[in-house]
This record gives C-alpha cells, structure tokens and sequence, in this order.
C-alpha cells in the first residue's frame, strides 16, 4: 500500500472533481462519492499503518517536478509512523465529520458544494502528510488554507463569516512568509527541500546551527500562523463562524495541528539549536496559558472550544520545544479526537437550540442524552482525567518538560491543565445541567438524528481508548512506534501524574461550585476582579491592537502610496506631456509680450519692407523657377571661380 | 570615338534647352515636356559616366531606371494635375495660375 | 527549405486584416467569424511549433534568414528557442480567445476586427524577429492599432488614455532606437542580427554598455512598465475594451521583459550584471507598491491593472538575479501572469457587460446569484494570488529561490519581497469579498449567469494555469535549454 | 565612324529639342519630343545601354509621349496659334540659360575624369536585373512604391466626380 499511498490522498480530489463538474445539483450522490471516497481512504490507510507496524521505513517516493539545469525540485512521499498516524487520525475524523454533516448541513442550498469543499480539504490535508519534502509540505499548506478559507466563509451571505474567512487566509499567509522564507534560507545552505535529504544533512553537522536556528524559527512562524499560536491566533476564534462540522474537522483536529506537524517534523532542527527551541517552547506555553484564561469567561460555545484549542496547541508546541517528539504528536493525535468530539458535541446542541450562547441554554442533558454523555467523556479527557486518552498524552508532556528541567514550564502547563479542566466543566454544567435559562428554546429542542450521534459515539470510544497505546507501562506502545531518532523508552513519573490529576479535578470541583452548586457566585467573582475579567472577556485586546496598528497602517498607507501614484508619478508624466504644450504658449507670450512690445517700431519698419518685398511673390510659378536657376548660377559661379 | 566630354556637352545643351522651356513656356504640358528634356539629358550622364568610368558595376544605368520611372510618374501626376486645371480653370496657361501669392 | 512556419504564423493575421477589410460594408457577422479564422490558424500552427520544438537544444529553431537589405546588412530572420516559444503559443492563443470575447463588439465591427488582426501580426513579429530591425519595425507597428482601439472603442477617457499609452511608449522606443543604431554603428561590421550581436557581446566597451544598456531597458520598462513608468497602464486598462486589456495585459506587457530577456541581458552582460541592484529595487518596490495601490482601488478593472505592476516587479527581481531558477520564474510568471490577467480582464468584462459598473463597492453577495462566475473568477483570484497548485505560484517560487541564490543582488530585497505574497492575498480577498461575499445587494436581482461563450474563453486559460502549477514541466521543458544558455553567455 | 554617329544623332536630339521648346503648335512640340526621344534611345544603344535603349523607347515614346498627346487632346488647345506661346521673362530666362551652360562647360573643362577601358559589350539586362534585386533593392521598392502612389494620386486627381 505504501507504495501507492499517494492513492489515499487522490481519492478525495477525485471525489471533489466528480462533485464540481458533474452532481453540483444533486445532494445524495454528492455526499454519497465524498462519504465513500473518505471511507476508502481511511481503510487503505489502515493497511498503510499495518504494514508500517511491520517495516518503519521512512519509505520514500520520489517525483519529478520542477527540472531546470541547475535547479531542481523533486515532489516526495515520506512514510514514516508519523505519517500513518496522522493519515489514520485525518481520514477517522474526517469520515466522522463527512457523515455528521448528513444531519447536521441537511437542507442546506449548497449541500453539494459543502461536500466538495470537505473533499477537497480532506485531500490537501493527506497530501500535507504524506509530503516528504517541505515545498510539498508548502503546497499543500496553502490548499489547506485555501480550504479553510472557502468553508469559513461558506455561508458567505453574513458579513461575519466572509470577514472570518478573510481574516484566517491573510493571518495565516503572514505566518506562511516566514515559511516561505525559511525554505528559501534552507535552500540556499542546503540546496534542497527534502526530508530525508536535510535530515541527513543536519545529522552530519553540515549546516551550522546559527543557519538551523533560522531556518526553525522561520518554518515556526509559519506553524505559529496555521497552529494559530501566539501572536497569530487571532484567527482562529473567528473562523468559528462557519459551519461546525468544518470548525471540528479543520479548526480543531486537523488542519490546525499541521502546524504542530510541521514542528515535530524539524525535531532534528530543534534537537540542535536551543535558541529555535526555547522560542517554540515559551511561545507555546505563553499560547497555552494566555488562550486558557481567555477560554475561562467567554460565552459563546464554540468560542470557549475555539480558545480551548489554541491552549492545547500551544501544549503540543511547547512539548516539541523541550523536545518531546513523543508527547507532542501524541498529544495531537488524542486532541484531534477529543476536540472533534467535543465541537461536533457543540454542533449538536447548536443544532438543536439555534444558538451558540451558553447562557440561553442549560438543563440540555435530559433532551439530548447522547450529545451530554459524549461530551462529558471528551471534557474529561481534555481534562486529564484518568484512564481516558487525554489523561496519557497529557502527562507525557509534563513528563517530557519536567525531565528536560524546564520547571518554571511545567509550572505553566500544570497551571493551565487546571485552567482547562475548570473551563471545560464550566461550559458542561451551564450547557447541560441546571435549569433552562431559555424555555422556548429548550422546549423546541431535541436529540440530533442518527447520521449526527453515531460520529459522537464513535469518537467519544476513541476519546477513552485512542490514548492507552501509550500508556507509559505498555512496551510496544506509541512511543516504541513513533519515535525520533531512536525508541526511548522513558519511566512514568507517579508523583507528577498524581498532582495533574489533582489539578484537574480541583478545577473542576471549583467549575461544580460555581456553575452547579452555585455556592460561590460567579457574576461577583466577575465584579470583584472586573479589570481582569474585563480584560479576557475581550481576548486581551488583540484584535483591537492588531486593528489600531498593523491595518490601520496598511490602510493609511495605501492611500498614501495611491495618493502618490497619482498625484506625483502620474502628474509629472502628464506634466512632462503639457510641458511642450506649455512651452509653445509660453514662447507665444514671449513674442506678443517682449518681442513685439519691445519691437513695435522695428515691426513697423519690417512692414514697410515688407510690403514692397511682396510684391516679389508673384504666384508665378514660373518666376519662382527663374530665381531657383538664378541661384543654381551663382551657386556654380562660386564654386568654378 | 567620342569621349565622355562629348555626352556631357550634349546633355549639357539638352538640359539647357529643357530649362529654358521650363523657364517660358506657358503651356503647362509645354513644360511638362521640357521637363521630361531635362530628364533625358541627366540620363544621358548617367549612362555616359556608367560607361566610361564604371563599365563593369552599371550603377549609372542602374539608376537611369530609377530616374525613368520617377519620371514617368511625374508624368503621370503632372498630366493629372493638367487635366484637373483645365477642368476647373478651362486655361492650361501656368502663369495664369497665380493664386497662391500673398 | 522547411516549411516556414513562423511566417506562416506572422503573416497569417496580416492576410486575415486584408480579408476582413474587403468585406462589404456592415458584414458584421462576417467580419466576425472571419478574423475568427485567421486567428485560429496561427493558434493551430503553435500547436505544431511546440509539437516540433526541441526542447533539449538551446538553438533556434524553425529558423528563417534571408537578406533583405544587405546594404545596410538587414535581414529577414525568423526563429524561435524557448524563450519565445512559448510566447508565440500564449499570444497565439490569447489572440484567438480576445476574439471570441469581441464578439459583444457593435460599432465599426469591421475595423475593430481588422485592427486586431493587424495587432495580432504585429505580436507575432515581435516574438519571431531576430534581426533588430525587423523587432524594432513590428515593435512599433504593434502602437498603431493598439491606439485605434483604445482610442475608439474605450471608455469615457479614451483618448486621453490612447495618448497617454502611445506618446509614453513612442518615447521609451525611441530610446531603444538610439541603442539600436548606437549598436549597428559600434559593430564592425555593421549588423543588426540579434545572435550575432550577442555572439559578440564580449568585445563591447564597459562604458559603451552600460550607456546602451541603460537606452534599451528604458525602452523595454515602459513596456513592462517598471515602476515608475506604470501610470500609462491604468489608464489604458480602464479605457480599453475588454479584449484589448487582455491583450495589453497578456502580451504586450510581456514584450518588455521579452525584449529584455531577448536583447539586452545577453547583448551586455557586464551592463545586466553592473545594474543587478538597481533593478531588483525596482522589483522590489513595483511587488510592493503596486500591491498597496491595488489595495486602495475602487474600480475592478483598475485593481487588476494595478496588481500587473506588481507581478510584473516579480519579473524584474528574476531578472536582475540572474541565476536559472529566476530566469524560468520569469518565464513562468510571463507566461502565467499572461495567463492569469488575461482571464482576469475577462471576467471583469463579463460583469461589467451586464452590470455596467465596475465600482467595487457597488456590488457585494452576487457570489449566491452567480455561483459559476463567482467561483471562475475565486479560481483565477486564488492563481493570482500565487495558490500552488496553480501556475502562478510556481513562478513565484522559482522567482524567490533564484534570487534569494543569486549572488548578484543582496538578500533583503529578497525578503521584503516577500511580503508582497501577503499583500497580493489581502487585496484578492478583499476584492472577492466586497464583490461576492456579504449581504446580497438586491440591486443585482437580473444579474444573468456567465453565458457559453464566456465560460469557454476562460476554461482554456484555467487548464493551462493549472496544468503548469500541477507539472511545471510541460513549461519547464521549453525553456530550461535556453534560459541556461542566456546565463551562460551572462554570467560567463 | 563612332563619331559620326554621335554627331548624328546630338543634332537630331538638340534640333527636336530646341523645336520642342519653340514651336508654337503644342501638338507639334510633342510629336517633336518623340523625335528626339528616339535620338536619345539611339545614343543609349551606341553607349552599351541596349536594355536602356529599349526601356526609353517604351516607356518616354510609347507611354510618356501618347499620354502627353492625350493631355494635349483632352485640353482643346491644338490650335493654339492665336495664344502668346512664351510668357514674359524669355530674354533674361535665355541669359540666365546661356550663362549656366557657359559655367557648365567651364567645370567640365577644369574636371579630369578617370576613364576606365571600357570591356563588355554584351546585353545589359541581367546585370540591371541583378543589381536592382540586390544592391538596390530598398530604393527599387521605394519606387515601386512611389509609382503606385503616383498611380493612384493621378487617378484621383484626374477623376472626375
């Protein structure tokens, strides 16, 4: 299989084309290719996987691309346990996405264009795997964008959603310069893009680490921009505005852990240059906590989801930065399970309540009984909870930072676990319990259809068993399977998984006291500390920052250079063309002004001359000739005498 | 046999005879004719210096084909503009033909 | 003797202007389909000029001399490498698309046809000529009629805009008309045969160079235009009737960088490499500037108009790098910016034929009212935008990583480049959103679906768009011999 | 025997010529021009100019001369006995004439011509033919131009409307 992975990724493409050209009409066969196109891919990635269990490789395909002399540029595939790992985590949560959406987009007008739009962005995510070169890795990370780009904004008629998707292309393309530029500086010292290629060469010491740490922190700041880390996550609370099953699919589990992909696949740089890892670990952890406390007060369901995420991305970063290899793909992998379920969870109270505010909810778990369980299941995971798969991949980070010394890190990552688990349970108890604060909107709700729960269930299963492959004790688990460098084995901290657990379940019994027992009143938690809470409810003030100077600025100054265009470039060109015009007037006015001012009298004599020097202009043409011949004469005369 | 002093005397009075018609006649296509005199007698130098000083390159007569043709044109719009003036004019006399003067 | 195709190719239009012109009076139709035909006849020639083309050899090919004036040692020399190959086939394809997309044409459809059959030679001529005279007299042809039609069949400033276009070119060539005779003169003995000129480019003077360099590439960058001498291009754009601004846009803006890449990089390498930093400089600022103005446009034709000065700044920075990699990122982005604009211009045709407006703002949310054009015109926007997968982004690339290796000019030209990939994306989607996302502007309930005709002059430009952003080798094999050889003979 | 020739045919041609000039009856002075174009054809035939002799008998006396006597024709003025043939500068014309030829013959003395021995007397044509396709052939295109436009500009002129 492996050898034609590249299948795995062309079937949704094929898929997409079949929609487009030729059922953009019709609904069931639409969703019908996109459905089975995914559900193949995920089966051939499941024999991929298999066969990776028997033989690590990397495997690596190569095709030609981009030949001049000089110059070239080959296309790779790069199969490594990585690699299946994610395959299998994409084509899972995009089969259950693909199938959720049946319920959840039904009657939709574009129905159809949804499900290209979903296999389209299926096969630029596989094709962003399976790439073994980072131009490849490049492409593909634009078509992701690209597809985010059109599903943010798929319900493109509110202002909000098309400013959305706006907003996420041109923040994520700010991170990608950097990408961009990072090849262009690997390139150069390296003369190539492969993998494989600059791995070895980095092993071999062949680059110099000053150069690595460019290079890192470039390749980071695009992952900054896709992983929607600080100080480019602006983006990503926003595109919540489409619909929720792409919010799961791409703004939770796939799409946005490229970026977190990207980093795991320069491990060999970070391992080197400990300025590019400090960077991407204090970037993640600051992500990690700032994206918490904003979680902790917002009140639009997926906004809180929204915020959650960025915090755990900032988690699996800041695990890569100390050089967690293991934990953080680990981490990636259990989050893309748990947070799929958790908006597709939200998408189902949507659904049923036509609002995303928490405080018109409440009391939902007697009308949707499906959705409340497997939303719990997936806010204890997140949480850390034992024995769900959160609780494993969670303390693998705090394993890898607490090794490699970093405490004042690991001071953050246990403080943000607390956070975490308080917000989650905060938007649990207003969602599901209590009494309804909206009764019209609680009486017209309902449990989802079939096509919408049975994702849940699958999902919530994976939630609590996806992460016992790695649970630290079993030999041939995760960590012997995906490893950097060589399989290390490392001994599970008891203390450390003790006190994260009491963190975490301290947050939530904090979380049950305010929003369930309401012994402790939130609304005078919230007085008490208004300028703090005041400034999370408004996300730190970023967007306004990013508002009142970098578009302001590119505002102001496109108006100016227009300006300029205009009125200098163009004026002095026009005025280079009136300049001869001008200058005739102007020679005018000099001969009625100065010349004959001045003169007059000579214009007079010169008319009286004249006047008898006319009559020599005879119109005889005759005459003309006599005195052309007379001067042909004189002319000869001159020259024989 | 003759020299070339003898062709370009020759051509010499043969444009002089044209130039003087040129000069007094009134009749448009008397000076119509004296010019084509004209042309025969630069011909006529042409064709002599061709002969005598470069006979291998015939440049000289290559240009007497030149010097036909220009001709005949002229001849073409001259006879054209003749025809026109007397149309209009019902004269073919040129000094009659004096409006172009101040 | 072969068949001498390119003739066939130049003269083609011509003979087809002549057709056109003898049509009896208000043959409209006529006219039409006839112009059709003479310009689908040099596009299936193309076919044949590629299928035949060697791609492995950097000679001319399909290669035509005979004296013409040997007095003053001019000749009749056609001939193509991979430079111009590929030129030929996009001016060849764009000219019978321009004309398809004519058809809405209604007054004095005659001459409108026959003058752009008479351009159409005259482009042809330019890409084919390999004797600088011959260039240089196809060069200036090609104002003639491109001045009719702006001047007669434009907008509200048209003749200003004709002017403007036709004084400001005519001073650019003059300009190359003095190095012309500059370089016939300089010569011993005296030739205007462009391969032999650059066969002997070593002897040249430094000075002499850099002087003659310097007449030739102002001639060429009002053409491309390089920033600062872009404000013709608006202008002209916005008074232009569609096809013409596809035209002007497509081909005759490449001609610059075509003249450029043709005779003055190879005919004075010291000179090219002596002004490497000045001109990525103005790469530079035309990437970004020109993206900034775009930002700032209220009218779509203009914005489109603006974002060529900036891809055209891509070319300049490939240019001035002088390595492989940017030298086929510069005629990848000839080729696709061609491409992608031309398409551009288009569509903005098409909404403008129905809404008579091309005020941004004026629009907004027709993107549910016409969903095929909305999503055309979001494909071309996404090429335009370097998207991968499309060609333009492969010329970009190729474009950044040759000159970012290039030792001729410094790296942070380079990277403040970049940043236009960013710009360029900022205005595309603000464009795209304030004219299809959003509330629905219920002013446009009659707005009608792109019809037929106009779906089938952009799908051939889509395909090629994608096919090179997909496999750029289908490009890359035309031109890499030549674009190695023109290094070569630069860099030493 | 050369040079009886050519005094031959120089008096043919400057009697026609002068008579050209003089007579009174403009259709007398064409038919004259005839005369004389044909001495001049004479002189080109003895000057090795046989394609030359040949084209100045078609062209001058086969066309130049009938559409000059057509001109005459279609102005009505064959018997213009009546009319003053000269106007009024003849005498200081004729001194001015007179004095150009005396300094013709002045520079022609004070000039040495380098004669080269003349060799070919074969046919001209090919020579002329190759010359006008090679060496001359920008000018031989711009006169081709210059007689299609004079051939036009004429029938416009001409035409009557």
């Amino acid at each position: 299989m492996i050898e034609h992975s590249y299948i795995i990724a062309l079937l949704p493409l094929v898929s997409y084309v079949l929609i487009v050209f030729f059922f953009s009409k019709r609904d069931k066969v639409a969703s019908g290719i996109a459905i089975t196109a995914v559900l193949i891919s995920f089966v051939l990635s499941v024999f991929a996987l298999f066969e990776t269990l028997a033989d690590k490789g990397p495997h690596i395909i190569r095709f030609e691309w981009i030949v001049i002399p000089g110059f070239s540029l080959p296309l790779s595939i790069y199969f490594d346990p990585l690699t299946s790992v994610m395959l299998l985590v994409v084509t899972i949560v995009s089969s259950c996405v693909h199938i959720y959406s049946l319920g959840y987009m039904h009657g939709d007008p574009r129905f159809p264009r949804f499900f290209s739009f979903l296999s389209l962005f299926t096969f630029s995510m596989l094709g962003l795997v399976l790439s073994g070169s980072f131009v490849g890795t490049y492409i593909f990370w634009e078509l992701v964008g690209l597809t985010s780009y059109l599903l943010i904004g798929f319900w493109f008629e509110k202002s909000s959603a098309s400013n959305a998707g706006k907003k996420a292309f041109i923040t994520t393309k700010t991170g990608d310069l950097g990408f961009l530029l990072g090849l262009l500086v690997m390139y150069f010292f390296a003369h190539t893009l492969d993998y494989q290629t600059f791995y070895s060469l980095v092993e071999n010491n062949q680059i110099s680490a000053g150069v690595l740490t460019a290079i890192g922190i470039l390749l980071f700041m695009g992952a900054v921009g896709k992983s929607a880390q600080f100080p480019l996550h602006v983006w990503l609370p926003d595109a919540m505005e489409g619909p929720t099953p792409v919010s799961a699919l791409i703004h939770a589990a796939t799409m946005v852990a490229a970026g977190v992909y990207l980093t795991a696949r320069i491990m060999s740089i970070i391992v080197v240059s400990h300025t590019a890892a400090m960077t991407i670990a204090y970037i993640g952890a600051f992500t990690a906590f700032m994206a918490a406390s904003i979680a902790l007060v917002q009140n639009d369901i997926k906004r809180v989801l929204a915020y959650s995420t960025i915090s755990q991305l900032g988690y699996m970063m800041l695990a890569l930065g100390v050089g967690g290899y293991v934990s953080g793909t680990f981490h990636l992998m259990t989050h893309a399970f748990f947070k799929a379920l958790l908006f597709l969870g939200a998408g189902s109270v949507i659904h049923a309540v036509h609002t995303n505010d928490i405080n018109e909810m409440g009391g939902l778990q007697k009308k949707m009984p499906i959705t409340a369980i497997t939303f719990y299941i997936a806010s204890l995971s997140i949480s850390g909870i034992f024995p769900l798969s959160g609780f494993w991949s969670k303390d693998e980070i705090f394993g890898a930072v607490m090794r490699e010394g970093h405490y004042f890190l690991l001071i953050v990552a246990v403080l943000v676990a607390g956070m975490t688990s308080f917000y989650m349970f905060r938007l649990c108890f207003l969602t599901f319990t209590g009494k309804p604060r909206d009764q019209h909107k609680y009486d017209h709700s309902h449990e989802s259809p079939k096509n919408m729960t049975y994702p849940l269930m699958v999902l919530a299963f994976l939630s609590i068993f996806a992460g016992w492959v790695g649970i630290p004790w079993l030999h041939k688990g995760y960590s012997s399977f995906v490893f950097f460098e060589h399989p290390h084995h490392e001994s599970p901290v008891i203390w450390l998984m003790i006190i994260s657990t009491i963190v975490a379940l301290s947050g939530i019994y904090l979380a049950y006291l305010m929003y369930y027992k309401r012994s402790i009143d939130p609304v005078k938690v919230g007085e008490r500390f208004k300028p703090i809470y005041t400034f999370l409810l408004n996300k730190w003030y970023f967007d306004e920052l990013y508002m009142g100077t970098v578009i302001k600025f590119v505002y102001w100054f496109m108006e100016v250079l227009y300006r300029f265009d205009v009125g200098i470039i163009d004026w002095f060109v026009n005025f280079v063309g009136r300049f001869g015009l001008f200058n005739s007037r102007l020679w005018q006015t000099f001969d009625v002004y100065i010349i004959d001012g001045a003169v007059n009298g000579a214009g007079y004599l010169t008319r009286w001359i004249s006047g008898g020097l006319r009559k020599i202009q005879t119109g005889q043409v005759q005459n003309y000739a006599f005195v052309i011949f007379l001067g042909v004469v004189l002319l000869i005369l001159f020259r024989v005498m | 046999m003759p020299t070339v002093d003898h062709y370009l005397v020759l051509s010499g009075l043969l444009f002089c005879i044209g130039a003087f018609g040129l000069l007094t006649r009134r009749n448009a296509i008397g000076v119509l004719m004296s010019i084509e005199l004209m042309f025969n007698s630069a011909n006529i130098n042409f064709i002599s210096f061709s002969k005598f000083l470069t006979p291998q390159a015939l440049t000289g007569q290559a240009f007497a084909v030149f010097v036909i043709t220009i001709a005949a044109a002229e001849a073409a719009v001259g006879l054209a503009i003749v025809v026109l003036m007397y149309r209009n004019f019902d004269v073919v006399d040129v000094d009659y033909i004096d409006f172009m003067r101040w | 003797m072969h068949f001498p195709i390119l003739t066939y190719m130049v003269f083609t239009p011509l003979v087809g202007m002549l057709a056109v012109m003898v049509l009896r009076k208000g043959a409209d139709n006529a006219a039409r389909y006839t112009s059709l035909f003479f310009s689908l006849i040099p596009l299936l020639l193309s076919f044949i000029l590629l299928a035949e083309f060697d791609g492995s050899t950097a000679k001319m090919q399909f290669v035509e001399y005979i004296s013409w004036i040997p007095s003053l040692g001019i000749h009749y020399y056609l001939g193509a490498d991979g430079i111009s190959v590929p030129m030929l086939f996009l001016t060849a394809l764009l000219s019978f698309v321009s004309i398809i997309a004519s058809f809405g044409i209604k007054i004095r459809v005659k001459e409108y046809f026959a003058f752009f059959l008479l351009l159409e030679f005259s482009m042809m001529g330019v890409f084919a000529a390999l004797d600088l005279f011959l260039f240089y007299v196809f060069w200036e042809i090609m104002l003639v009629p491109m001045y009719f039609l702006i001047g007669i069949w434009g907008g509200p400033r048209k003749e200003y805009a004709a002017i403007k276009f036709f004084l400001y070119t005519l001073l650019g060539s003059v300009l190359m008309l003095v190095g012309i005779i500059a370089v016939y003169f300089y010569t011993e003995p005296h030739t205007l045969d462009i391969m032999e000129l650059i066969h002997r480019s070593s002897s040249y003077g430094h000075t002499f160079q850099l002087i003659i360099f310097a007449a030739f590439f102002f001639g060429f960058a009002v053409k491309v235009p390089v920033w600062p001498f872009h404000t013709w291009l608006p202008d002209a754009h916005v008074e232009a009737p569609t096809a013409v601004s596809v035209i002007l846009a497509g081909v005759l803006l490449k001609m610059g960088i075509y003249g450029m890449l043709r005779v003055s990089y190879p005919m004075f390498p010291k000179a090219a490499i002596y002004y490497a930093i000045p001109i990525a400089l103005l790469g530079m600022i035309a990437i970004i500037y020109g993206a900034f103005v775009s930002m700032a446009q209220k009218d779509l034709k203009k914005l489109v108009a603006y974002s060529s000065v900036s891809h055209m700044g891509y070319c300049m920075l490939g240019l001035a790098a002088l390595t492989t990699a940017s030298f086929s990122g510069v005629m990848f982005q000839m080729f696709s910016h061609g491409v992608l604009t031309g398409a551009m211009f288009l569509l903005v045709g098409v909404i403008y034929d129905r809404a008579h407006t091309r005020e941004i703002a004026a629009f907004g949310g027709i993107g549910a009212k016409v969903p095929i054009y909305a999503g055309v015109f979001t494909l071309f926007g996404m090429g335009s935008l370097g998207l991968p997968g499309m060609s333009g982004f492969v010329s970009e690339f190729l474009t950044f990583v040759g000159s970012y290796n290039s030792p001729y000019i410094q790296r942070w030209i380079v990277i403040v480049s970049i940043l236009g990939v960013v710009l360029t994306a900022g205005y595309i989607l603000r464009m795209i959103q304030k004219v299809f996302l959003g509330p629905f502007n219920t002013r446009w309930e009659n707005l009608t679906e792109i019809n037929g005709r106009e779906i089938f002059t952009v799908v051939p430009l889509g395909i090629l768009t994608i096919l090179i952003g997909v496999y750029p080798k289908v490009l890359s094999y035309f031109i890499s011999a030549s674009i190695n050889n023109v290094i070569k003979i630069i860099t030493g | 025997m050369g040079l009886a020739v050519f005094y031959i045919l120089a008096a043919v041609i400057l009697v026609s010529a002068l008579f050209v000039v003089t007579l009174r009856n403009i259709f007398h002075s064409a038919l004259m021009l005839i005369v004389c174009f044909f001495g001049v054809a004479g002189l080109y035939a003895s000057l090795n100019a046989d394609f030359l002799a040949a084209v100045q008998v078609l062209i001058y006396v086969g066309a130049v001369t009938i559409l000059i006597i057509f001109a005459v024709m279609v102005t009505h003025q064959l018997s213009g006995k009546k009319i003053r043939q000269y106007n009024d500068q003849p005498v200081p014309a004729g001194l001015i004439i007179i004095s150009l030829f005396l300094l013709f013959v002045v520079s022609l003395s004070k000039t040495g011509f380098e004669v080269v021995k003349s060799i070919s007397s074969s046919p001209t044509v090919e020579g002329i033919g190759k010359a006008l396709m090679t060496s001359y052939v920008l000018p031989f295109e711009v006169v081709s131009i210059v007689l299609l436009v004079a051939l036009i500009g004429a029938i416009v002129i001409a035409r009557k409307d």
